[in-house]
This record gives structure tokens, sequence and C-alpha cells, in this order.
């Protein structure tokens, strides 16, 4: 439909975004950078520091932009990364 | 956060055999963690779980998936799969091997079996090359590729594997890259519910190999050519299932029911059974 | 195809006997004509036997005239000298055959949209012209022959373009009759605008709980066929006989679709929902509302996180228990074979944001009445209560503004948008209802409640206590401490300045023709008024129909109209459908092509220039070979034939050579030829008289059905009979009602203007004009300027152009 | 071929048969129930017999693409938890040298038929020999030890047979019959005991909970108790050398010398129990004939013939091939003044007789060809070295 839309949606705030926890099993990690990537929200980025295995494993820039589609837990070669949703009591 | 704590998918692998000897980037971890995803989907039962590969990088696998487990000698993973399946036909039998082991030194075991349908399930990683020798060239290694035996260019016409699959016979083929995770792991579960002989081949980054050979150094690199070339053509013909630099065709391939060799045996021995009872 | 041998043409030697009746239409034409005088003038004509004039030759009277004396005086050819042919060559047709004369054998002389209306205020010139314009049509009727028209069948399947209640009702209509159907809706379900309004004026429905039942009768109707998300992007054909293709564009959700709604509640991605204009949100993967047809869902794939062939979310399709769910799905094109097209395609609304005055965008209480009919509706974002979105209040005050994009020539269309009156005093009772203490203020122009039913609702609004101030604000500003609103302006009933404030202003937009209908316009061959929307085939007589033969209108598309008349236009349009295909063919006018094979020499340049693929070279026999029932009639392969082996019916060389030569006859060098198509030039000349658009009476115009039927030799020849100018009128590049044929017009006038440079003439002497049927004014302003340079013409120029041009006296 | 009663009952009595036949029936009798081959002559007829008869059994038979694929078979059915069997000659059992290896290594009870023809390479098919007695010992590459049983007669193809599955089944190894063309065609009485009187042995089952198991881990006699897939173990196994849970160990030398002396001494140091000879008229003798198989029954009637004629002659008849019986012969070597040792060979057994025999002379006597040594042949030789 063609008309422009101007107006914020009022249920906007209704619709609570998932609370992501993302979790790095920082040693782990070889660094190949695939969850970094292929991040479709850039939620990651490549950390400074060094793991056991001499690499950049990945940190997180911004976890409230996470969803969960855990398409970083899916394409880690190394198990290395996994996402789950934090349950929290007063409907935060 | 960043913390020390299991992955989820941890169970399905064998915590004392961890970290796996896979190079960074390698499309061998994408291809197991999918594996263990799709088993985790299906809630199968493990102890009825035979893992079974052969020699190479890929396989690897079968000594990290916490199942019983066994890793044979060149190319001989499909031949011994199918001794253990036809003796029980109750387990479900998994090879993961890679595509110099079973469609060089076994590609004579791959044709059979799927021309009998026996009921077991093949996931290949397809990393175009003999990675763990060092990078040679492999019965899928596109023309003109470098590798450390062919400096000049590969000249040997790759076998195109899902076509190869589909004429032997098998009743299930698919072909994805490791960056289609999530179709990759459909198509597995799809698999392993299925009874006769399944094949998919994972097109998988060996980033420190094959792709040092040619000019794509890093595993991201490949990924990305995964992403820019592939096509997603679903049961098209697997004939015209081309692997270019331009083009990659993945999808289902074939997806038909035929009785399985394990099944029509059986059938017979009741049918004799029956005759020496009369 | 028709074959002659060139010497039969004469042999059909029965003597010429032609009657000439001259119209007065009342006043119309007498006003400014001496019709007696031409009627004299008439039966001094060659082949003439009979000439009269009077007061209505289309009444019964005047019809029963011609019958009597086409038995009683052995007519056999009739003129008539009245309106455009566009208007009553079919009943004057009739007429003749009705007294057994071949309809092919009766012509026409437009005395009054090309002559009468546009010169009213000089009968002698006015006269003058009469007098040509009938000599032209005695001229060319004498030439006339009788012709057969051929059948063409009309496939009885329908297409209906555009999901609206417009759409949805010509589609069951055709469907209960029938017929089959394919009814295409570019959005993901059908239901067009009455399915986002709450309420519809003056009854008050709920205007789903009405739309709804027809939406699912056309869900799950056996004959018809629905194409939602889908576009048309190709139609080729004719009448009867249209090839169409259309672009079904991707649902990654299969019919197994349930509408359970359990993809929705794990989809992490949401978006304003396009339905609710915004005012609502929807996940990636939806049903745009509750009642859609069809229910299946549907996923948004610009916002959805599976882009290029990689699935980076499943949770949708994980969730989906009929695997229903495919991020694979491609687009497809159905080819459609239909007989007849419906357009139904709609409008758009008014974007505000062109008056910045109003802040709308800017100000948050600012809304549009679009808007407001999703906040008021129990089923939009509010769930029903009208709250403002800035602190989502209900307001106690609340403005509406008339006329916005509407009747304005600064800002927004001309035209009145028809239903925003009926549509804000429907509104304000709404609020009244629900909430009877809210203040309304509304802001008109002028309240049109002339409708069944209309002025009853107003008088009720204005009871329920609406306040109706005339006179739009100059001006909203907002009170930034509470977001409310001051209206300024000045209140012209009793001349003073208003200040109002309002805790929210609804803007009343106007419609405004569809962003698309250009599109919809070419792939048709339609045309369109100066407004933008679809013009019909005559305002009076032929309110539903296309000017191109097979398509019809229904709804907005045509103009703005409230759900009633779009209903009733939508049946309308249907049984217009319906009697073509219930006849099951329709009869091609005799207007195709005849060959003299004797005459070809297969040179294949005929084929090049036909749009319609209707002439093929037979290289063997060396001649071309004609499908008639493809034609299209444009003549424009007669023009490119440089051996005059083809010639067009009814439209021969001879004829159009006999109209030239009429016009020429005496004093050419004040006068311009023009060649006119049927469709837009001639049409626009009309519309020029409709208009009373006065512009000079020098100007002769000779009608053909396409301007590529204008021949090079045609103007060469009006040059060398001495003619100071001539205008070569046609269609819009591209809007050619026969496909592209009027490229080859231009191709040869600039071809012509060559030769007349290389030759020393001054080129200006010959005009190329496109000028639509609604640009009369364009018609009007062009013979002005070309007045201006026949004026400037030396009688030497005009000996030279005769000069040069000679070769084309000799030779037909 | 002889018809079987169709009926899913184990053959008892005396029964007139071919070599081949008694053996597919001595590996039913031992409860195989899984066989994979592959066609190749003289060993065919044993597949012939089993494609018939393993379903009547419920087992499995399948004509696999090659004896790689064969062997490589029998070993997933080993470890899925049937016994497993393979039969072939020389060329074959060349193919299946290295999932032997494969065998060994992952200590997989499994037996394989050799019936041995001319060789090298295609050779006389349709000839007995007994060239394959070295590779059944050195097959595979690698350091291991097997086992392997020569039978002579048609009821020793059944008993040795089953011998044979009892031997892979206690010490967990590849275990070899070794027969000829001529004992696998020749057709003899057979007497076969009822099932209740015959020596079944089972591999050793783990006696820990499930998540105790260690998959390699010895018992005493050296040899891991064996759980099967599918039983919930979840144990894994791999040709790579290994520790003793199965998992890899490419790169230390301690797993490699630990392995690989374990995996030779389960036979050597079990040797007593495995070993078996047939001794006639040893105690006195002074010329001793060694031999085995077809040879050892014309070996028979020339030392009869010696004794005839004075000469005190006696034989050692080899019926496990390896472990070679040292000892035995050592003993033997001592007391007589010399050995003679026929084989249809070009000497491959005499080798292990030499190291035994020490200084006591050994003569060597080889045939090749159609027919094996006639008893006169052998009695000349006895005679030259008394």
């Amino acid at each position: 439909m063609p008309e422009r839309i101007k107006h914020k949606p009022l249920d906007i705030d209704k619709v609570k975004p998932p609370k992501a926890e993302i979790h790095i099993i920082t040693d782990q990690c070889k660094g190949c950078g695939y969850c970094i990537q292929f991040c479709p929200k850039q939620v990651l980025e490549e950390s400074e520091e060094i793991n056991a295995r001499g690499v950049h494993p990945p940190k997180i820039v911004d976890e409230s932009k996470c969803i969960i589609c855990s398409f970083c837990t899916a394409v880690c070669p190394d198990f290395a990364i996994y996402t789950t949703e934090k349950k929290c009591a007063e409907g935060c | 956060m960043v913390e020390q704590v299991t992955h989820p998918l941890s169970k399905y692998l064998r915590a004392d055999m961890m970290p796996h000897i896979w190079c960074p980037g390698c499309g061998n971890g994408i291809v197991l963690n999918c594996f263990v995803h799709a088993l985790d989907e299906l809630k199968t039962d493990l102890d009825k779980l035979v893992v079974v590969s052969g020699i190479g990088c890929i396989g690897r696998t079968a000594g990290y998936t916490n199942t019983d487990s066994f890793h044979t000698t060149h190319g001989r993973a499909i031949a011994f799969a199918t001794g253990v399946k036809l003796a029980n036909p109750e387990l479900e039998v998994v090879i993961v091997s890679g595509d110099g082991d079973l469609f060089a030194i076994g590609g004579n075991h791959f044709i059979h079996a799927a021309r009998r349908n026996i009921g077991v399930k093949v996931i290949c990683a397809n990393n175009f090359n003999y990675g763990m020798t060092g990078g040679q060239l492999g019965p899928t290694t596109p023309l003109e590729s470098v590798t450390t035996t062919s400096p000049y260019g590969n000249i040997e016409h790759p076998f195109n594997l899902v076509h190869l699959a589909a004429a032997a016979g098998a009743i299930y083929v698919a072909r994805w890259t490791t960056l289609h995770v999530r179709r990759l792991t459909q198509s597995i579960e799809k698999m392993m519910q299925k009874e006769g002989f399944c094949f998919i081949e994972v097109i998988s980054p060996c980033p420190e190999i094959y792709g040092r050979y040619n000019k794509m150094r890093t595993g991201l690199e490949m990924m990305e050519w995964f992403k820019k070339a592939s096509v997603v053509e679903s049961f098209s013909d697997p004939a015209k299932a081309e692997i270019t630099k331009e083009k990659i065709v993945v999808g289902e391939f074939v997806d038909i029911e035929k009785l399985s060799y394990e099944k029509l045996f059986h059938e017979k021995i009741a049918q004799i059974n029956e005759r020496s009872i009369q | 195809m028709t074959e002659r041998k060139e010497p039969e043409s004469k042999k059909v030697a029965e003597e010429v006997r032609i009657g000439v009746y001259v119209c007065h239409c009342g006043l119309n034409i007498a006003g400014s004509v001496d019709c007696a005088e031409v009627a004299k003038f008439a039966a001094t004509l060659p082949h003439v036997v009979l000439a009269k004039d009077n007061l209505y030759t289309c009444s019964d009277q005047g019809q029963d005239q011609i019958k009597k004396d086409i038995k009683e005086s052995k007519l056999n050819r009739v003129v008539v000298a009245s309106c455009s042919p566009r208007l009553h060559e079919p009943t004057f047709r009739k007429a003749c055959e009705e007294a057994g004369l071949n309809k092919y054998l009766f012509e026409m002389a437009n005395i009054r949209e090309q002559c009468s209306w546009v010169h009213l205020y000089d009968r002698k010139e006015a006269t003058e012209k009469a007098k040509d314009l009938v000599k032209m049509a005695v001229a060319k009727a004498a030439l006339l022959e009788p012709a057969e028209e051929a059948e063409v069948p009309i496939t009885r399947k329908a297409l209906i373009i555009g999901g609206g209640v417009a759409g949805i009702q010509a589609a069951l209509d055709l469907a209960d009759t029938g017929y089959n159907v394919y009814l295409v809706e570019k959005e993901p379900s059908i239901g067009g605008m009455m399915a986002r309004i709450d309420k519809t004026f003056p009854t008050m429905d709920c205007s789903i709980c009405i739309l709804a039942p027809k939406m699912s009768d056309v869900g799950h109707h056996p004959n018809i066929e629905l194409l939602t998300n889908s576009e048309v992007t190709e139609v080729k054909g004719y009448i009867g006989n249209f090839h169409v293709k259309v672009l079904k564009k991707p649902r990654y959700v299969t019919k197994d679709c349930s509408a359970c709604g359990e993809c929705v509640k794990v989809c992490p991605i949401v978006a304003p929902n396009e339905f609710d204009v915004g005012l609502a949100i929807r996940h990636g993967i939806y049903t745009p509302f509750a009642q859609a047809v069809p229910s299946t869902y549907i996923i948004d794939m610009n916002v959805c996180l599976n882009k290029d062939g990689v699935v980076v979310c499943d949770r949708c399709m994980k969730a989906c228990e009929r695997q229903a769910v495919t991020y694979e799905m491609k687009a497809e094109t159905a080819d459609l074979e239909v007989g007849t097209i419906i357009v139904a395609t709609g409008a758009d609304v008014f974007d505000p944001t062109a008056l910045p005055n109003y802040g709308y965008g800017k100000y948050q209480n600012v809304i549009t009445s679009l808007e407001f009919e999703r906040l008021i509706n129990a089923g939009g974002p509010s769930g029903g209560r009208l709250l403002r979105p800035s602190d989502k209040q209900i307001p106690k005050h609340v403005a509406f503004v008339q006329c916005v994009g509407s009747r304005s020539d600064k800002s927004g269309k001309l035209y009145c948008s028809n239903v925003c009156c009926m549509n804000t005093i429907k509104d304000s009772l709404l609020i009244k209802e629900h909430w009877p203490e809210t203040e309304i203020y509304v802001f008109y122009v002028d309240i049109r409640a002339y409708g069944k039913g209309f002025e009853d609702l107003y008088k009720r609004a204005r009871k329920a206590g609406a306040i109706f101030i005339r006179g739009l604000p100059a001006e909203i500003v907002e009170d930034k401490k509470n977001r409310s609103l001051w209206l300024m302006g000045e209140n012209s009933l009793q001349n003073e300045l208003y200040k109002i404030k309002v805790d929210m202003a609804v803007l009343s937009i106007g419609l405004e023709p569809r962003k698309d209908s250009e599109f919809i316009q070419r792939l048709l061959t339609l045309s369109r008024t100066q407004d933008g929307f679809f013009m019909e085939a005559h305002p009076k007589l032929r309110p539903v129909d296309a000017a191109t033969g097979g398509i019809f209108f229904a709804g907005c598309a045509e103009a703005p109209k409230d759900i009633k008349d779009s209903v009733t236009q939508a049946s309308a349009a249907a049984a217009r459908a319906g009697i073509l295909m219930a006849k099951g063919k329709v009869t091609v006018e005799a207007i195709t092509p005849i060959s003299y094979p004797e005459k070809c020499n297969a040179c294949g340049l005929c084929v090049k220039v036909c749009p319609y693929n209707a002439i093929t070279l037979n290289k063997a026999l060396k001649r071309i070979e004609l499908i008639e029932a493809a034609c299209g009639g444009c003549g424009t392969c007669a023009a490119e034939c440089p051996f005059g082996a083809l010639t067009q019916k009814h439209f021969t060389d001879e004829q159009i050579i006999a109209q030239i030569d009429a016009v020429t006859e005496n004093s050419p060098e004040k006068k311009i030829v023009a060649f006119c198509c049927n469709w837009c030039a001639y049409a626009g000349a009309d519309f020029a008289g409709v208009s009373r658009m006065q512009y000079p009476p020098n100007v002769r115009i000779i009608r053909t059905m396409c301007s590529g039927r204008v021949a090079p030799k045609f103007v060469e020849r009006a040059f060398a009979r001495g003619a100071a100018a001539v205008l070569v009128a046609g269609c819009y590049p591209g809007d050619c009602h026969y496909i592209n044929a009027n490229y080859q017009t231009q191709k040869r006038v600039e071809c012509l203007q060559k030769k007349m440079e290389q030759s020393g003439l001054n080129k200006e002497r010959l005009q190329l004009l496109w000028a639509s049927a609604a640009e009369g004014e364009r018609f009007a302003s062009k013979i002005h300027e070309m007045k201006n340079i026949v004026d400037s013409v030396a009688s030497k120029e005009v000996e030279a152009s005769q000069k040069v041009f000679e070769k084309a006296l000799t030779g037909v | 071929m002889l018809s079987m009663p169709n009926k899913r009952s184990l053959l008892t009595g005396a029964h007139f048969m071919n070599g081949d036949v008694a053996c597919a029936e001595g590996a039913i009798a031992a409860g195989c129930r899984f066989f994979a081959g592959y066609p190749i002559t003289p060993a065919t007829e044993i597949a012939e017999h089993l494609s018939q008869r393993m379903p009547e059994f419920g087992g499995i038979y399948i004509q696999m693409e090659d004896e790689i694929a064969s062997i490589a078979a029998v070993l997933g059915a080993s470890y899925a938890g049937l016994k497993a069997m393979t039969a072939t000659s020389g060329p074959g059992f060349s193919l299946m040298q290295e999932n032997i290896g494969l065998a060994v290594m992952t200590e997989t009870p499994c037996v394989i038929v050799d019936i041995m023809r001319g060789g090298p390479s295609t050779g006389q098919p349709t000839l007995p020999g007994q060239q394959d007695v070295m590779q059944a010992r050195w097959g595979s590459h690698g350091d291991y030890a097997t086992v392997a049983l020569a039978p002579s007669s048609v009821q020793e193809m059944f008993d040795l047979t089953l011998e044979a599955f009892n031997l892979a089944e206690t010490y967990r190894v590849p275990a070899m019959l070794l027969g000829d063309e001529i004992v696998a065609h020749m057709y003899e009485k057979l007497v076969i005991p009822p099932p209740d009187k015959l020596k079944i042995v089972n591999h050793k089952r783990p006696n820990v909970p499930r998540e105790e198991y260690v998959p390699f881990k010895p018992d005493e006699d050296l040899v891991p108790p064996m759980a099967c897939f599918g039983e919930g173990y979840h144990f894994h196994a791999t040709g790579l050398t290994h520790d003793e849970r199965g998992y890899p160990q490419t790169s230390s030398s301690e797993a490699q010398q630990k392995l690989v002396t374990r995996l030779c001494n389960k036979i050597r140091k079990n040797e007593d129990k495995i070993i078996r000879v047939e001794e006639t008229m040893l105690d006195d003798a002074d010329v001793a004939v060694v031999a085995y198989g077809i040879v050892a029954r014309s070996a028979l009637s020339a030392v009869r013939k010696a004794r005839e004629k004075g000469i005190k002659a006696g034989l050692l008849r080899l019926i496990t091939l390896w472990p070679f019986p040292e000892k035995r012969a050592a003993q033997v070597a001592k007391q007589v003044k010399a050995i003679v040792v026929p084989e249809m060979n070009c000497g491959q057994m005499v080798l292990e007789v030499e190291r035994a025999a020490k200084e006591t002379p050994v003569a060597f006597l080889s045939k090749l060809g159609e027919e094996p040594h006639t008893p006169l042949e052998i009695l000349e030789e006895i005679r030259r070295n008394s």
C-alpha cells in the first residue's frame, strides 16, 4: 500500500523484544569469525583479548540487539557460542 | 557477557575428545554442529545410533559424537556400515566422511550401497581436496584448481556427487553449503527419518589448505563465495547441479520411497520360514 | 484477407447517388453555422441527388427521413454533417443498415465539435468551413465501398485488475453469470480501501462486516481464480483475445497454511503494518488483517532475516505444524487467455506532507482521515479507542480539515475527491457516539451532501453538535507543552479570524490516481483525463467502457467515488463485459488492409511496421499474407508500402486524396490540412469543441484511425496542391492505440521535414503534434501557432512547395 | 550341491558332502549369522551354500562388490553383534589384508576362510596350493599375531571352521581357515554331533556398568571384554593407534608400544591353549614328517609305508599353522635324525620348522600344480633321510 507511514505504531512498546543472553566459551573459539560476519543484527565483533588458542574470540557489542535467531550457535564450528532467552520474573 | 559455560549440544559430544583437531574456519565443525543439532531436534535415541567414518579430517567425526562409533580404514566406511546395518537393522547408521574417502578410494562401495538401497545415511563433507594429507587433487577438485598434486591447475573433470548419488539409486539426495546450516540441519533430520540409502553433500570450506592454494585464504572468504554463488534450486535436475566460481546449485534433488535392502531381506527370511513350517 | 484486381473497384459502376443531411443540433450548430446555406451548397456537389437541413438529424424523425430517402430516392451513399462521428456515427450507420444500405456507405462531416463550437463568433468563416467539411465528406462518400465485417471469437474468460470492493463485485457478478474470472490483486489480500474503513456512510454499516462475506465468496467461488500478491506485467492481443502475463510474487507460505498464527508468535522481526497505516506493528511473517482473503500468511522478505537463499532464522518454519513455510519459493509467471478486462485498480490517497502548513508528519497529533479510520476501528491498533498518538489519551477536542489535497490549484488536485465530506460527517458522528462530550470542529470549503441519505446524515452531525466552520485553517501549530494544536484561519461566513485549540486534527485527505496508473495505461493502451484518472469511451453513453475494445472500468480507477458508486459501476462493467462474452464473438470494423498482389514485390516493409504481426511474407509466392483477426486496423502498412500494393478499407488512398483535393480546391494557401488520429488528436479536437475553445477556422481535419496511416504522399499532395501548412497529429508515443504505429508517423514526418529543408522550404509548414484526447487546449493552441505560420507563408513559398512535390499529383 | 532339509535346524548325523559345504555348515553350527563374500573359485560353493542356508536361520548373506567390501562388512556385522565370516581364495585374500589389519587393531572377532589355489596372481584357480600360509601370518601391514587353522579333510572343514569361530571369539581376533582346493571340493563322509555336544564359545561381555566400560582395557588374558553397537555403551573404535578408551593416540610412542605388544601377546601368551597338532608314531621316530592340509594325508600313508619297510618314521600334522607349534616342533627335532617337510609351495612352513629344528637337518619337498605329493614321493624322501 502506497501511503507514507508517519506515525510510530501505538503498540510498539507492547511487543517485548526477546531479552537475549549470549554465551561465549572463549577458550573454545578458534577465531574463524563466522558468528561475527553472519550475525544479521551485527551484535558481535572481534575482541582484543587473546584466548587459550591465541586467537581473538568474539565479544558482544550490544546484546539488546540480539533477536536470538541463534545463527551464531548453528554456524560455529567449535561449539564456542550459544544464545538463550533471559527468563525474567516481573515481565521485563 | 563472557563466561565459562557448557554448550547445550555438548552432551552429544565426547567431552574428553574436544577440542576437535580441525583448523580455524574448517567446515567440518559446522557439519558436526548441524549433525548433532539434528539429533537434538529429533531426540534421537543415542543408544541406537552408530556413527561410522573413514579416513581424512572429517573422518574424526565418529570419534567426536558421543555414540557407538567406528573409524574405519580408507574408503571402507560404507562397506563397514553395510555390515552393521544388515546385522542389526534396529540401528541407525550414519556415515560422516569426506569426498576423497567416499568417492575415490571408496567410490565402488558408495555406488553399490546406493544401488542396493542399504538403509545407511551418508553425510559427505566436500572440501574439494585431500585436506589431511596436505591438499592433494581429489575426485571433486574443480577444473583448474591448484592443489599440491595439480600445481599447474587441475585437468580432471570432477564428480557431480548429487548426480552420481541420484543415478546410483539413492532415495534422498541433497546438497548444501556450510553456510546453509538451517537447511542442512533440516535435510539431516529428513534423511534420518527415511528408510533407505540417503546422501547429503555439504560443500565445506578448507581455508588452510584448499583455500590457501586457490586465493581464498580465510574461511570467511570461502563462506562469502558460498553466499555469493549459491542458488537454491530444489528438485531441479541433479545432472545440471553445477559447482563453479559463479554458481553453486544447492537444494534437495531426490526424495523418493523405495524398500530398503534390509527390509527386503527380512521379508525373504519371513517367507522362507513360513514355507519351512508347512 | 481481401484481394482485388485494381480496376474492379471502379468496375462497380452503378451511378453514385449521395444524400446530404445538415443538422442544426438545435442551436449548437445553427448558432454559428448557416445550415440552410451549407445544405444548398451541398446540393451543388457532384453525385449529390438531395441535400437537406434539419433540426436534429439524430432524432427519430431525422433518422426516418434518411431511411425514407434511401428507399425513395435510391440513395446509395449518405453524408450527415453534424456532431463528431465518435458520437453518432454508429447511430446513423444503424439507420442506413435498417434501410438496407451497407453501413460503410455512410460518411460524416463533423461541423459541431470541430466547427460551430470552436468558431462561435465567426458565422461567416464557420459556414465556409462547414461547406468545406461537407465537400470533403461528399468527396470521400463518392468513393466509399460496401464492406462486410469480419467476426472474431471472444474468449469467455475475464481478467479483473484490482481486488478492492469494485473488483470483488465485478468478479462475483461475472462468476455468478458463469464466466471464469481471474482476479489479480497486488496486495497479499483482497479488500482494498473498503477493508480499512471503519463504517460506511450514510448507513453506518460496519465496513469489513459487509465486505468480508463477499471476500470469502471470492475466495471460494469455483469460477474465480484469485491471484493475490500478483501483478499484471504484459497484455497483448485485442478485444476478445487478450494474452496476459501475471507475475505471482512469492508468498513463502504455501496453501497448506491453516492461519493458526503460531509462526507469528516466534518471529523475532517486527515492522509497521501497512494495512494500519503503520499505527500497529506486524511481524516478518504475518497476515495483513484478520479477515484477509486468502488467509494464507506471507513473509515480508524485505524484513525477514533470510536473505540471499541463506536461512539465518527458521523459527516460523519450525513453528509451522503443516510445514507450509518455505523460504525457497520463487516468483512465477502465469499466462492467461481472456476475452475481456476490467480495470479496478482504485485510487491512492493524497499525501498531506505536501502541505507543510498543516504539519502532518511534524506534529504527532495531526493524522489523516485514513489513519482515523484505523484508530476508530474496533479491530484496529487501538481497539477502537480514538487515541491521540502523542500521549495515547482520548482527545476532548477534535478538528477535521476538509479538502486536503482536493479542489486546490496550489496544493494537490483541482477536482473534488467526492467522498471526503461525507466521510468526515460520518467520522464526526462516530466520535459523538462513543464520546458525546467531545468537541468537534469541521473546517470546510463547501459541504457536498448530494447523495441519497447524505443530507440527513449531515443534519444528524450538526444536531449531534459538530461545529462546521467555513474556511480552511491557514496553518496548524503545535503547543509544545501538551502537543495540542492551534488551528488558525478565517471564517469566511462571519469574515472573522479564528484560532481554535484542539487535541487532535484529522486531515480529510483526497483521492488521487494511483502512482502506477501510467503503467496500466501503457499496458492496456488506455487514455487518461487531465486529472490522471482513466478516461471512459464516452462520458455519458459509454461511462464504463474504455476506448480500447474489450476493456472496462470499475471503481476509483475511473474517478473518485464512494463504495456505492464503485459497486454500481462494477456491476455495470461486469454486465458490459458479460454482453461481449455472451455473444461469444465480436465484429471487427472493416478497416483492415486490402492488398494488390500484382503490385506487391514482397519487399517486406509492411511486415516490419505492422504492430500486430498480422502480415507475413510468403517468400515462395513472393507476396504477403494477412491475418485479418489479428489486424488492429491502424493502416500504417498501407502508408509504408512504396508500391501502392496495400491500402486500408474505408480509408483508401483514393478516399483520403479525394478529401485532400476537396480541401485544397480553393484558396489552399490559407488553409491547414490536418490529419488527426481517431483516438487522441481527433478526440482532442472534439474535446476542444466540447470545451468551446476558440481557434482559427482555417484548419481542415481529415480523420484517420491512426496517424500511422498518414502516408508521405498525402502530405506531399497537400503541398503540391498549394496548402499553406500541414499538421499530422496523433497519440503520444507509447500511448498509441495501435501499440507503436505512431513511431512510424514520427519517422515519416521527420523525413519529410528533412526533405523540405533540403529543398529550401520552411519545414515549419509541416507540423507534428502529440495530443491526448484530453488535450483540447493543446490542440487549439497548436492551431493558433500554425495560423501565424500560414500568415507568414508567402505565395512564392507556396509555389516552391508545389514544384517540389508536384510528382505527388500524378499516379493515384 | 546336495539338497538340504528346508527347515530351520542344524545338520546332525552322518552326511556325504564336499569341504566347502562342510565349512558352511560348520559356520552355521558355530553360530555364524552373517556372511559377506565375493564369488571366487574354489571357495564359491561356501557362499552359494550359505546364500541358501543363512536365511533359514535368520542370518544375513550378502554378496558385496568385492573382497575389500566383504571383509569390511564382516567387521561391521561383528561389531553389531553377529558372528561373521567371509570366504575367498588367494587373490581375494590379498585384497582383504588391509582390513584384516583393521580387525586385528580393533580386535574384531571374525573368520576368514581362504581356500588356497595355485598362485601367484590369478594362477591356477581350479588347482590346489598351500602358498598363502605366510600371507595368513604376515599379509597385513604392521605387527600382529593371528590364528590360522589347516583342515585336511571334509570333517575338519566342519570342525575347524567351528574351532576358528571359537578362537576368534575367545581372543577377539580374525581367525583364518586355510583350506585348499582339494579338501574344499573333495566329497567325504562327515559326521556332525548333535548341537548340545558342540562346544560353542562367545566373546566375553562387559561386566561393569555402561559408564564404567573401557572398551580396550584387557583382563588377565590380555583380551578386553567386548560390547556391541546398540547396547548403550557409546564406545569408539578406530584403526588408529588408540588407548584403552579407544581414543586415537597418533603421537604417543607409549600407546603404540603398549597396544601393539598386547595385540601380539594375547596370542603368544595363550598359544598353549590355541595350538593343536596331530601326532602319529612319533614317540620312537628317527624321521619326522611335518605336514598340513591335504598333503598331510599323503604324508600319513607314506609314514605307514615307511614303518612297513622298517623305517622309524612319524608324522607331526599341523592343525594350527599360526601360532606355529614351535615348542613341540623343537622337541621332535631333538629326538629325530631328520625332518621331512612336504608343502604345495616353494617353502613356507618349512622356514618355521627349520627355525625350530636348530641343528637337525630339514629336507623340504616342494610340489606345485594339480597333484599333491604322492605317498611314494614322500616315502622316497623319508628313506633318503633315514
